[in-house]
């Protein structure tokens, strides 16, 4: 059982296990590194970064819902600049493999930011948050449209250089993913992250209007999973050479077998982290146990499996 | 409370554990409960607070909910305990509430900023409402211990929401109690007493604690009488660890805006520090 | 207090109060009649109907999920001749108001369904679902695209002459559903259904394989009630007069009053009849007494009213 | 069972009520637990099935969970009570087994088609799996009661799981019993005992409940020997009353294939009637 290997890959990059954190929901590691060693899951994918600081949100930016919870953060973060200066250097000293998460008002900030990645030290690869209203274009979303999407990616692709992985970060927000997801890759992804929040929203009964201070946020936990699991097997089904960084609502091993089973290379723990700081490491080791219970003698191999069986 | 977010902050001494309830009785409309909590009750100061997870196995909350340590009691190698004061309100505290004596919680804590304490002597006011008395028994105490003068003043709509156990009057030099419905004490708003008492015992610091328009009532008067005003702030908290960012106040940090955590940068801050009305920044956050 | 009106409207159409059944979750209405009188509730929306009788999907059909559920029936029914015969004669001596929930594999099929319709006595309002497959054109959903959604709608006015009104039901798996709701309102609808259920998936662990025999199903329940709330309110705001049936994980009366608030005219309760077969009346006698405890004199002025405060 | 859809079909029995918790025993791998449930115990027949909600008030658990009722006493102006056999196998299931005495449960019932009793005594073998057996044993006194020969059977994978109470046991003339690894009773699946009982009882109507795949093997003996087969089915339901078109299984009527509601055209069924090979369907059925 000792042998079981429990590595994955993305593109020319290893990972000892597939748990990573989700973007937004460990900030850049510190403060779970109180819990546990950074250097036990997969990968930190630190909270989405900009090119500038941005203050984010008016509060309230959250709202507990039935099995998830809304969320309305605005990007809030300490630019490029100082994640660079400060954040990089502390978890590369701490031994984290480091996923970084970049978002952008316009094509060109997705640009600058890949330029100010390329020749840092210590990256895995870069998860690209297209997820993000388009300043110059009504204020739509990035991975709501196929060529606004694509148009992102070759930005970053051109901009990276080298071999550092992108992975793209989809919306589930859209008639038809797989459309979305065929143009990203057409851009040039290495990888696929399936899925950021769904748009909702809560109504504060005692005010009578919405209860965050942005009205609208993003929908994530439990309550999502079963969209999660539909648009990463869709997705695997169309590329099954694409991985798959998936995510939503995974909070304990067996979630996160579901979706290894749907398609997903990695899965990335957000909500989960919330209610258990240490959930990341429960995951897993569950997951690890269910696998070899299943007779799998490693991770890779698990990866789609609902796919291969099926008539 | 540190401002700087050049510097990286953690929750050093915070633990996770399952806590063993040890009492829960009901007082008032309040739910005092005990925790055994081993040696988390060693580095809890006044003014941190605890994160618990409610609903039990398949509970379709998802977050936790943060209690502010009402008292800490170390007890060396036989571990330790902390007391809280929930009040039943939503689906999280009251299921908390209807918990049994040996039933077991997890736990995170001890979490955020705990109340400055005056390097020497002062006098001291300590201003709670509601259920927000709770973390400042502990802190009379730390501060007569240090020789502080402390006046207490509690307040709620009624005479029953007033948090005050007996145990917990010892350490104050005053107490005054104010009720919206003069059902006891003073009758009216807690911060109508406020000036007159500051005047009264010549206040030098304010401890606050209570809904978001008290804190900012009573910054109103400290920054009037030109007092030093320290208030634990109580925002929407998801994490309570510090990595979601749902927590945040707006800040003053030299000409800047910092939206700062509440959950590790506060929920202790500096009242002088916090922008109040968030609707005047509106054009500098983000749409 | 006993002058409350609870009463709603829908074009021409009156409703004594605003709690609804949603389709596909009552049936036809008789096996909730041994738990209530019909009569009771604002209206019995029936399960989609077809032009022929259908077997639907395989099973399993069902798979609980967090604060919700898939299901993957495939419109099993009756057919348009056998429920006209026995269903609307059962309801209209039942003393039930009535909305017949409309489904087609294709323009054409909702054309012949409005047309044995038209001179049906008993029947309040024609609720079409258009969260098909349309067979003529690869399987896609007729409301994933503003194009085919409103050529069904302009296909059943057509058919349907007279002063039925006409409610359309909307998928919320769509990137823009303002301008689904704007083409079917162009094309001549007196109302919208606001939500359907959402694609989602659940791989079994013991399989390994998609739980449901269908693969996909549909989510329902309080999982998805953030969306449902999110969704009325977009297309409130963008259309303040068109009525919305809300409807999306109601389970109780605060949960119909934050739809409400959103922009509801009409509440219709789905998955929650599953937990509890005379959920609509607590519903509606919760909701009356939330809107009383509110200072609301009458429903009516309850509807949208998280748009009229906002800044 | 009634296949026609023409006629309309209504649990015309059944009520919803809160259920206080009078007795929760746990035997081998289950729980024997007792509800006062009033009126509905004096209109529930053997084969009928409660639909319990479970997880309490915040439970992330949306559906209820269909039990057949092991027996209902009916204690006329006392009221009644019904007593199921739960195994803690998921979420909704563990939460029920860990209910104490006077906890409340919500309950509808009695609910779906009863056993077909004939009309003269007759030589009756009752086929029980796992918790199948629950309903096996108030199915059997009635049989008695009317003069029928009964033998039972029970099987499962290992001695623990066969549920088989004494006192349930009174009412058969012949108890087999039967595990797969051989720990009690015949070393094998329950399957392959039957035909050898079949002859050896002379059976002539067979009453069978448990997992769908021993059915279906039943069903095939049953056709062999020309013998009138009763099951009991288990698929999944969502709402247990006839209204969400989940828990149907394909059935020839006529020449035709209807997809009846096991929770209300069921769960007892004409085995000879049901399609056991759905596969065999997948082009007759929606995509
Ligand atoms: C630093 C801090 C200290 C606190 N100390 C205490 C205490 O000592 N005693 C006590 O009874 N309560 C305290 N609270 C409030 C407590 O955390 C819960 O918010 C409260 O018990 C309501 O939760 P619920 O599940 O019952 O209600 P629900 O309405 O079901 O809660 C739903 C969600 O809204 C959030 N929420 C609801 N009300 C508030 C609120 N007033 N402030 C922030 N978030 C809210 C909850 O955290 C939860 O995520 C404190 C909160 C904070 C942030
Ligand atoms: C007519 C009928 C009679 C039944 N009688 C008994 C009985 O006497 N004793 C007993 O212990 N159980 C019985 N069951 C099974 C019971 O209803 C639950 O499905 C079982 O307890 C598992 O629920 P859970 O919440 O523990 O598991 P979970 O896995 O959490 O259940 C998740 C969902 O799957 C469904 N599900 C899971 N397993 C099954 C199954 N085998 N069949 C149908 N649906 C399933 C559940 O209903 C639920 O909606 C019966 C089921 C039916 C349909
Ligand atoms: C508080 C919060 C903040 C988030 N911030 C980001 C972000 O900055 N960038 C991003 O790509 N996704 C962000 N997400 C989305 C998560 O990374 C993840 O896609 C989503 O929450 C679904 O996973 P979960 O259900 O495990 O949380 C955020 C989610 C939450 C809850
Ligand atoms: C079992 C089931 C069957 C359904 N069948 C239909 C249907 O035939 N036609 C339709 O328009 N919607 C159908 N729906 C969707 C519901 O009408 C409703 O839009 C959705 O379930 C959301 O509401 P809820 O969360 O209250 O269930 C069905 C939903 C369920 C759960
Ligand atoms: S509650 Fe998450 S950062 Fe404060
Ligand atoms: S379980 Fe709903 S129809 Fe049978």
């Amino acid at each position: 059982m000792n042998s079981f290997d429990f590595s994955t890959k993305i593109a020319s990059k290893r990972f000892e296990n597939p748990i990573f954190t989700a973007s937004g929901c460990a900030s850049s590691g510190q403060e779970l590194s109180q819990f546990f060693p950074l250097s036990e899951i997969g990968a930190i994918v630190t909270k989405s970064i900009m090119n500038k600081p941005r203050t984010g949100r008016i509060t309230p930016r959250m709202a507990e819902t039935p099995s998830g919870m809304l969320n309305s953060i605005g990007l809030q973060g300490p630019g490029i600049d100082l994640f660079l200066e400060r954040d990089i250097p502390w978890l590369v000293e701490n031994k984290a493999k480091v996923v970084v998460s970049i978002a952008g008002e316009s094509v060109d900030e997705y640009g600058v930011l890949a330029r100010r990645l390329r020749a840092v030290q210590g990256i895995s690869a870069i998860e690209v948050n297209i997820s993000c209203p388009n300043v110059e274009n009504r204020g739509q979303v990035f991975a709501c449209q196929p060529d606004t999407a694509s148009a992102v990616i070759e930005t970053v692709r051109r901009n990276i250089g080298g071999e550092l992985p992108i992975i793209a970060k989809l919306s589930p927000d859209v008639t038809d993913i797989v459309e979305i997801a065929a143009s990203v890759i057409k851009a040039g992804v290495d990888g696929l992250a399936l899925i950021n929040t769904l748009l909702g929203m809560v109504i504060d009964l005692n005010t009578m209007q919405p209860k965050l201070g942005g009205k609208t946020g993003g929908l994530s936990g439990p309550a999502i999973r079963p969209i999660a699991v539909r648009a990463i097997y869709q997705v695997h089904q169309a590329f099954p050479n694409t991985p798959i960084v998936g995510m939503g609502g995974v909070s304990n091993g067996r979630d996160a077998l579901e979706l290894v089973l749907a398609g997903a290379t990695a899965i990335s723990v957000g909500t989960a982290t919330f209610s258990d700081p240490t959930a990341v490491i429960k995951i897993r080791d569950e997951l690890k146990s269910l696998l070899i219970e299943r007779g799998f003698t490693d991770f890779k191999s698990a990866i789609g499996y609902a796919h291969r069986q099926s008539a | 409370m540190d401002a700087d977010l050049n510097q990286l902050k953690i929750n050093r001494n915070a633990k996770q554990i399952d806590a063993e309830i040890i009492s829960n009785k009901k007082v008032g409309p309040y739910h005092h409960m005990v925790f055994a909590v081993g040696e988390i009750a060693a580095s809890a100061r006044p003014g941190n607070f605890v994160a618990l997870s409610v609903g039990g196995e398949n509970s379709a909350s998802v977050l936790r909910r943060a209690f502010a340590i009402y008292r800490a009691t170390d007890k060396g190698l036989l571990g330790g305990t902390i007391e809280l004061v929930v009040a039943p309100h939503g689906a999280g505290s009251k299921w908390l509430c209807s918990l049994q004596i040996g039933d077991f919680v997890n736990l995170i804590g001890p979490l955020g900023t705990a109340f400055g304490i005056p390097t020497t002597a002062a006098n001291t006011m300590l201003i709670g409402g509601g259920y927000g008395s709770a973390p400042l028994f502990a802190l009379a105490e730390l501060l007569k211990n240090r020789g502080c003068r402390v006046d207490m003043v509690l307040g709620a709509s009624t005479a029953s929401k007033i948090y005050a156990p007996l145990e917990g009057k010892r350490s104050v030099s005053s107490l005054t109690l104010t009720t919206d419905d003069g059902t006891a004490g003073v009758h009216g708003q807690i911060t109508e007493s406020i000036p007159r008492l500051i005047r009264e015992f010549n206040t030098e610091v304010i401890y606050s604690c209570g809904p978001m328009s008290m804190l900012n009532s009573i910054n109103k008067i400290a920054q009037d009488f030109d007092l030093v005003h320290q208030c634990s702030v109580e925002e929407s908290m998801a994490c309570g660890i510090g990595v979601c960012m749902t927590c945040v106040v707006p800040v003053k940090v030299n000409d800047d805006i910092k939206m700062l955590r509440t959950c590790i940068d506060g929920p202790v801050m500096d009242g002088s520090s916090i922008i109040w009305d968030k609707e005047s920044l509106k054009d500098r956050l983000t749409k």
